[in-house]
């Protein structure tokens, strides 16, 4: 959850006081949330937009599944991936998919607009601001002038159109990797001591860029591994592909 | 799902409890409901002649343990369901006797403790029939059940004892047996040993004391 | 749109789910759910072959440590295609199963497609029991299991897992509580990937569960010698044994091993 | 002054048995302009009439798509269909998301009927005053159900209600054996269009007035108006 | 005829044994004693525009509020009981604005009118199931003009039974029968917005009793770019005073006309 | 009917001077014009038939493509195990046979045992009598006859329901139009037999398909379909079954040979806007 300071705090845990005529406190602890892995990735270019996600699904120390897919093409040209709890991420995209369904015959098949699809999902989820869905939640797609855009939230649902996002277990580990590589973090053109400017990176680019991310983050993160599934959104439409990743 | 604790003492306090052993048994022609008669509040024994035999329909009853308080709850409840049934539809089948208190432990989990053994004469199947119902309010038929805190102690021995198609005496020496080691083991559980023994010809009851299990 | 003026301006029940006054009348004491399991199944454990699934899973039902129940069944056919098997307390698996008796049941209502082109497919059932699950787990008060859903759909394996958080996942392999630590790894030695289902035979399959299910009862302290398993094959349909014991267990070493360490005798 | 007593609301059966608010109900039907609907082995189709307030007004919509593989058009008061048209929808979307499965048709006709079997037997209400034709592919083919507002639902291969509809319903039974075997989604369409003809009274089909509706084992509820019903005419 | 109405027009769920519901048309009546409404689109924006009836000197005119605006792209005039539009106004805009907030978008106006459309319904059974709300229908018709990005500009027409139909030009109320025949013989699709204004209140002066001056009329338009506007009274008087420049012409014309010994047909 | 016209029968819950509660009077001549329906007790079972009049060509009707019957079912079953056949407006039947399936479901919960016939018939007694109380409702326009094999005690059962709530067992039972026809056909069938040769649910298949036949005569110039439906100890493990494929064919033919002096195929496919309702 963002504070104010932009700090990310787990939600406090649900208090559940015991009837004080209990001989002893029992501990009534039912944890209504685990975490499942894997880490999920956004970046936005000119005139497209990449999600990608690990396949890897864990519960503690246990690989669940080396293949199942967190990253979702819902039409519209829409891609969305909620990771941290997997149930809920199942659940908030379930819900998504029904609200855009639900657009769909309220608003006469009109297409839903990438910023329309992230004010909805902001609702959904803050929605159950005080029972959150467990997630880190992404999505891309194209913006209304054709520009690539990525938009990420947060348990609760405060979010940002941002230029690129990881999220999930090793988003500390590739987040200062794209500041660095995506948005020209700490790069000078050499021999002046001036920032190196900003421009766009080509699909090629980018799609390099993601699965170096991955690759490293598998080495270094247990939660991530096994297979890397990228969706990368254009005007044509919405293009998967796969590349293995170390299932160690 | 780690370490799995069962807590069977989530007593409130005060509460009375059975700490207790009991066992039905099957046997050819009938099924024998047996009960030691002790009741505790904390080490204090409240009770020393309780009966936790409990009469549901006229060859249907059960066996109580847990709470005495929840037990007879639930009992009577259960017993007033299959008048109404009974008054419907005719006799209710041992099942379905199990069924409503299932029900009842069941969608009452967190408020009771009650572990129950559901035992029968069907005069229609001619034979008698067994269902345990323990904590969680799970059903389980078997062909003998013992529960309680005393029947920790006599798992062993009962099933190495039992055998199907026992004669009604058989059944009654294995049932004296299988308990005076429960009692005699168990801190819990004392007093005499009171069986019903359900068959086509009716109810019957029967009454062990200590001097006669004790030294068996 | 909420046409009740009433409503107007306030947060749509739509998104934000009923106003909820549960709080002004909420009781002294908190409504308590299952908190623990009592009687409980271990493991069950399944995989994909080229043409259908397995799944099986043994018939003990602990209590605590007391193994106190021997002759539970936790393998429940649904439909002429599909197996859920069941892990976890014993209470709600009762429950689970009157559920999908329930499923059945209606689902030969008002259907004159029942028995072919609109019979109970896994994909029903395993939505029905993830969405059961999910919103038990939303409500605090779960279902304490973890299931496996198996069998074939449109001539295809199907295997899906959903437990009392509500988390889903599918895999070519699926195993439950113990089964996920010590079968699990066994069963990937010979289909780790979704490609290698397609190299596996009923017979490799089945003896891979086989010697799966000898390993656990080696191993897991809460599982029992007698098991069930079954088999859903796209050609010969449900092939259901509910009489298999753990079998060849190899004992014999024991005898070798003598104290711990550098005793000799 | 004949005076019927028996057909001020729906909780009151005439003496002979008949529940006239129902049948009253029914004469709503005939006040909507005809619609057509009829099924092959392979797919199901609607056509119908769309009617407009004068000149310068759009024309009303008459076909509402309920689910990727179900539809409907109506004839009678629109906004009891778009109640009607919701609910469906709304139950579609339940199985959907809780059995991951698509709604059979006999299982909506069915909800329908009870739905509207509700308003017929209690006080305060009225029955629907709109009959359907419902068109689905599930998983036992292409269905066309007829929906009345007494609550009868009918399966057929070919149905019209709506102003005098009984042109193309004589004009269907006539070409039964010649539809039911077409393969091709455009020649079903044909014969609707062509069957929608026989009902037709001062009215010329056009773009504006003409709307349809086709699904199939590939093909999704689709609706044509417009321009995309020009091939037709 | 009377009689056989008189039977089934007491309930508004009472079919008559034609299938008709007779309380419902009642309610359309309603609108036909009301103040003419006119609606004209064009590629430029829609303009609206009413009589405003003053039934006593001492009433303030500027207080009379027959169009009203309910999003910055959408506006609607009325005719008929409007205090019962006095709801379907705040639902409305309750609508558009939780479109905004949900959507972070404008509403469609077609969507805006289905909104109140399925309110108007509410003395039944609600479109998506609802408990019926009120125990009679609106008596009051809505011309909801406006601009969307699908769309474009629009203009609706939604009635007290909840049906609506998309126009391209309407009247609605007492002179409503007249002006729309009026309006199927003056509208084109080339129209621009001051051809449209210019119209609008031509054809609101031949309807109304009064002498139409800028105080017994209002107008408004909805353009892409300016949103909403009503006209004040110094922009609807140049209106005026500019049809009253196209009437001389035309009448001048008209003599031209005459003199040359021609037949012109009246219209 | 002495008494209509005189208002006592413009309501429901309302008794008429002498005694008599019109509208379930009015409600039993929907019953009396619909469709018939037939149940037969037999010795291993029940067997249901109902007739089904065929209003338009354009119907989907029974045959071998959707398995001789498929489409336009009729008689519905509760649980697994009960069959239920209804007369009159068939709306008004599904809603009945909807609450029987709640009975069933909440029976079940709560006794883990399938609902016998005669608490059914108990239960569904109390619901329809209870829409004569009311002016707020209307009585049901049904009667309904259903039957299964109780599976506890593997006896087969036959109720038949009428609109005032009352409810009797039968060994045989018919409502509907051709119920006159039918009863006595029943009474002729059932007097023929005594314990030493009890009727088989196999040869009552055949049986009611040829009553039906029969009921029909009064009806004759419309077209009409037979749907069949069974509860057998043996052959159908006690579950509801619809009668289909050849052992239906076989029926039908058995009934027209026995008829067939009467049997006419002329169709009639005119809607008649007066049985809208019926059927």
């Amino acid at each position: 959850m963002k504070s104010c300071s932009g700090k990310t705090v787990p939600p406090p845990p649900l208090p559940l006081e015991h009837p004080s005529a209990m001989s002893q406190p029992i501990e009534h602890q039912f944890n209504p949330y685990s975490d499942n892995g894997g880490t999920i990735l956004g970046i936005a270019g000119e005139d497209f937009a990449v999600l990608a996600g690990d396949t890897r699904h864990t519960t503690d120390y246990s690989i669940n599944s080396r293949s199942e897919s967190k990253v979702f093409d819902v039409g519209d040209g829409i891609v969305i991936s909620a990771n941290g709890f997997a149930a809920d991420s199942t659940a908030l995209v379930k819900r998504f998919r029904n609200s855009l369904k639900w657009y769909h015959f309220n608003e006469n098949e009109k297409r839903l607009s990438l910023s329309a699809a992230a004010r909805n999902i902001q609702h959904l989820l803050y929605g159950k601001r005080f029972f959150p869905y467990y997630v880190h939640t992404i999505i891309a797609g194209l913006d209304e002038e054709g520009k690539g855009a990525v938009y990420s939230f947060d348990p609760v649902g405060s979010y940002e159109r941002e230029q690129c996002r990881a999220g999930g277990a090793a988003a500390s580990l590739i987040m200062p990797f794209l500041d660095n590589q995506v948005n020209f973090k700490n790069q000078y053109v050499p021999g002046t001591g001036e920032k190196r400017p900003i421009t766009y990176l080509s699909v090629e680019e980018v799609v390099k860029l993601v699965r170096d991310s991955f690759t490293s983050a598998t080495e270094r993160h247990i939660h991530v591994g096994d297979g890397l599934e990228i969706l990368i959104v254009t005007k044509d439409g919405v293009r998967r592909e796969y590349h293995e990743l170390k299932r160690d | 799902m780690n370490g799995i604790q069962v807590d069977i003492n989530h007593l409130k306090k005060g509460e009375v409890s059975l700490g207790t052993s009991i066992m039905a048994v099957t046997f050819d022609g009938g099924v024998i409901l047996g009960a030691d008669s002790r009741t505790t509040t904390g080490a204090y024994i409240a009770n020393r002649v309780t009966d936790k035999l409990t009469r549901i329909d006229d060859k249907i009853w059960c066996c109580r343990s847990g709470s005495a308080a929840d037990t007879q709850a639930v009992a009577d409840i259960v017993q007033y369901h299959l008048e109404l049934y009974t008054s419907q539809y005719g006799t209710p089948s041992i099942e379905t006797a199990a069924a409503v208190f299932k029900t009842l432990t069941y969608e009452n989990k967190d408020a009771l403790s009650a572990g129950i053994i559901v035992a029968g004469y069907d005069d229609k199947k001619k034979k008698g029939e067994v269902y345990s119902i323990p904590l969680g309010g799970s059903v389980h038929k078997q062909k003998y059940a013992i529960a309680g805190s005393g029947s920790a102690f006599i798992y062993g021995y009962c099933d190495k004892n039992y055998r199907e198609n026992m004669n009604k005496e058989e059944t009654v020496e294995f049932v004296k047996h299988s308990l005076s080691q429960a009692i005699k083991w168990d801190g819990s559980s004392g007093g005499v040993i009171r069986l019903v023994i359900l068959t086509e010809s009716g109810v019957e009851r029967l009454i062990f004391y200590p001097d006669e299990y004790e030294n068996l | 749109m909420n046409h009740d003026p009433y409503s107007w301006g306030r947060p749509s029940d739509e998104t934000y789910g009923q106003y909820s006054d549960a709080i002004a009348h909420a009781p002294s004491f908190p409504k308590m759910n299952t908190q623990q399991p009592i009687v409980t199944g271990t493991s069950v454990i399944s995989m994909k072959y080229n043409n259908g699934v397995i799944i099986a899973a043994d018939h003990l039902g602990s209590y605590g440590s007391l193994l106190r129940f021997t002759d539970i069944e936790r393998l429940f056919p649904v439909g002429k295609n599909t197996v859920v098997g069941i892990s976890g307390d014993i209470s709600d698996m009762q429950h689970i199963e009157a559920l999908l008796e329930e499923l059945e049941t209606e689902n030969n209502y008002d259907n004159s497609h029942a028995d072919d082109e609109e019979s109970l497919q896994p994909s029903y059932v395993f939505e029905y029991l993830a969405t059961v699950m999910y919103q038990r787990r939303s409500k605090m008060n779960p279902l304490w299991n973890a299931l496996i859903v198996a069998g074939v759909e449109d001539s295809k394996p199907f295997l899906k897992y959903v437990n009392l958080l509500g988390v889903t996942y599918s895999s070519p392999t699926l195993a439950t509580g113990f089964g996920a630590h010590l079968a699990v790894p066994l069963l990937r030695r010979v289909v780790d990937r979704e490609s290698d289902v397609e190299k596996t035979d009923m017979q490799t399959a089945t003896d891979t569960i086989l010697q799966a299910m000898k390993v656990l009862y080696y191993r897991d302290a809460r599982s029992s010698r007698k098991f069930s398993m079954a088999i859903i094959d796209n050609d010969q349909g449900l092939v259901f044994n509910k009489e298999l014991e753990v079998e060849n267990m190899k004992w014999n070493f024991a005898k070798d091993i003598k104290g711990y360490g550098t005793q000799k005798v | 002054m004949f005076r019927n007593n028996y057909d001020g609301d729906t909780v009151t059966f005439s003496p002979t048995g008949r529940l006239f608010q129902v049948e009253y109900a029914l004469e709503a039907i005939k006040q909507g302009s005809v619609t057509v609907g009829l099924r092959s082995s392979k797919y199901a189709c609607l056509v119908a009439l769309k009617r407009n307030a004068d000149e310068l007004s759009s024309y009303q919509k008459k076909i509402i798509k309920c689910d990727d593989h179900v539809g409907l058009s109506l004839a009678g008061l629109a906004p009891d269909a778009r109640v009607l048209s919701n609910f469906v929808r709304q139950h579609c979307n339940y199985s959907k998301l809780v059995y991951n499965r698509e709604l059979s048709m006999e299982k909506i006709g069915y909800l329908l009927s009870d739905k509207a079997q509700k308003n017929t037997q209690s006080y305060g209400g009225r029955p629907y005053g709109v009959g359907l034709l419902l068109v689905g592919y599930d998983k036992s083919g292409p269905h066309l159900i007829e929906f009345q507002p007494s609550g009868n639902i009918l399966e057929l291969y070919g149905a019209a209600i709506g102003a005098r509809s009984q042109g193309s319903r004589t004009y269907l039974e006539r070409v039964m054996d010649d539809f039911l075997p077409v393969e091709d989604a455009t020649e079903l369409i044909k014969q609707g269009v062509e069957a929608l003809r026989q009902s037709l009274k001062d009215e010329t089909l056009s773009v504006k007035n003409l709307s349809i509706a086709i699904v199939g084992e590939d093909l999704p509820f689709t609706v044509y108006d417009g321009e995309a019903v020009q091939p037709y005419l | 005829m009377f009689l056989t109405r008189s039977e089934y027009d007491r309930g508004v769920s009472t079919f008559s044994p034609e299938g008709r519901l007779f309380q419902v048309e009642y309610s359309l009546e309603a609108i036909k004693l009301g103040s003419t409404a006119i609606g004209i689109t064009t590629s430029e924006g829609v303009v609206l525009g009413v009589e405003k009836r003053a039934t006593s000197p001492l009433l303030e005119s500027d207080s009379i509020e027959k169009i009203v605006e309910i999003d910055r792209h959408i506006g609607c005039a009325m005719s008929g009981l409007t205090a019962d539009a006095r709801s379907m106004i705040e639902h409305a805009r309750t609508s558009a604005i939780t479109h905004d907030l949900y959507y972070d978008e404008n509403i469609k106006v077609e969507s805006l009118t289905q909104s109140v459309c399925d309110l108007a319904l509410r003395f039944g059974e609600g479109a998506a199931g609802e408990e019926r709300l009120m125990s009679r229908p609106f008596g009051v018709a809505l011309l909801i003009a406006g601009y969307d990005a699908d769309d474009g500009y629009q203009l609706y027409h939604a009635e007290p039974s909840g049906t609506f139909y998309r126009y391209n030009a309407k009247a609605i109320g007492s002179g409503s029968e007249g002006a729309q025949s009026e309006l199927q013989n003056e509208w084109h699709s080339s129209l621009n917005m001051r051809d449209a204004e210019v119209l609008t209140l031509k054809i609101l002066k031949q309807v109304m009793e009064e002498k139409l001056d800028q105080n017994n009329v209002q107008l408004c338009c909805i353009t892409k770019d300016g949103g909403f506007e009503i006209y004040d009274n110094k922009k609807t008087g140049e209106i005026i005073k500019l049809l009253k420049e196209k009437e001389e012409e035309e009448k001048t014309q008209q003599e031209q006309d005459q003199q040359q010994g021609e037949d012109v047909e009246m219209s | 009917m002495t008494s209509v016209g005189t208002g006592y029968d413009l309501s429901n819950s309302v008794f008429s001077p002498d005694g008599r509660n019109f509208q379930v009077e009015y409600a039993a001549k929907a019953v009396e014009n619909g469709a018939t329906s037939v149940g037969l007790l037999c010795e291993d079972g029940v067997v249901l038939a109902v007739e089904k009049l065929v209003a338009s060509k354009l119907l989907v009707k029974a045959s071998p493509q959707n398995k001789g019957s498929g489409a336009n079912t009729k008689i519905q079953t509760v649980g697994r195990h009960i069959g239920c056949a209804c007369s009159g407006l068939v709306p008004d039947g599904r809603h009945l046979v909807n609450r029987a399936r709640e009975e069933s479901q909440q029976f079940k919960q709560l006794y883990k045992r399938d609902i016998p016939p005669v608490a059914l018939a108990d239960r569904m007694g109390q619901y329809v009598q209870a829409h004569t109380l009311y002016n707020s409702v209307r009585p049901f326009g049904v009667a309904a006859i259903f039957g299964g094999v109780d599976p506890e005690t593997a006896e087969p059962h036959l109720y038949m329901l009428e609109p005032s709530g009352v409810y009797w067992g039968y060994r045989g039972a018919a409502t509907g139009k051709g119920r006159q026809s039918a009863k006595a056909e029943l009474e002729k069938l059932i007097s023929s037999r005594d314990d030493n040769s009890p009727i088989t649910t196999l040869e009552a298949v055949k049986e009611l398909a040829r009553i039906i036949y029969i009921a029909h005569e009064d009806n004759k110039e419309k077209e009409f379909e037979v749907e069949i439906s069974w509860c057998s100890r043996e052959h159908t493990q006690g579950k509801h079954t619809l009668v289909q494929g050849t052992m239906l064919e076989e029926a039908l033919e058995y009934a027209k040979s026995k008829t067939s002096n009467a049997q006419d195929d002329s169709d009639d496919s005119d809607a008649d806007s007066d049985d809208a309702m019926q059927d």
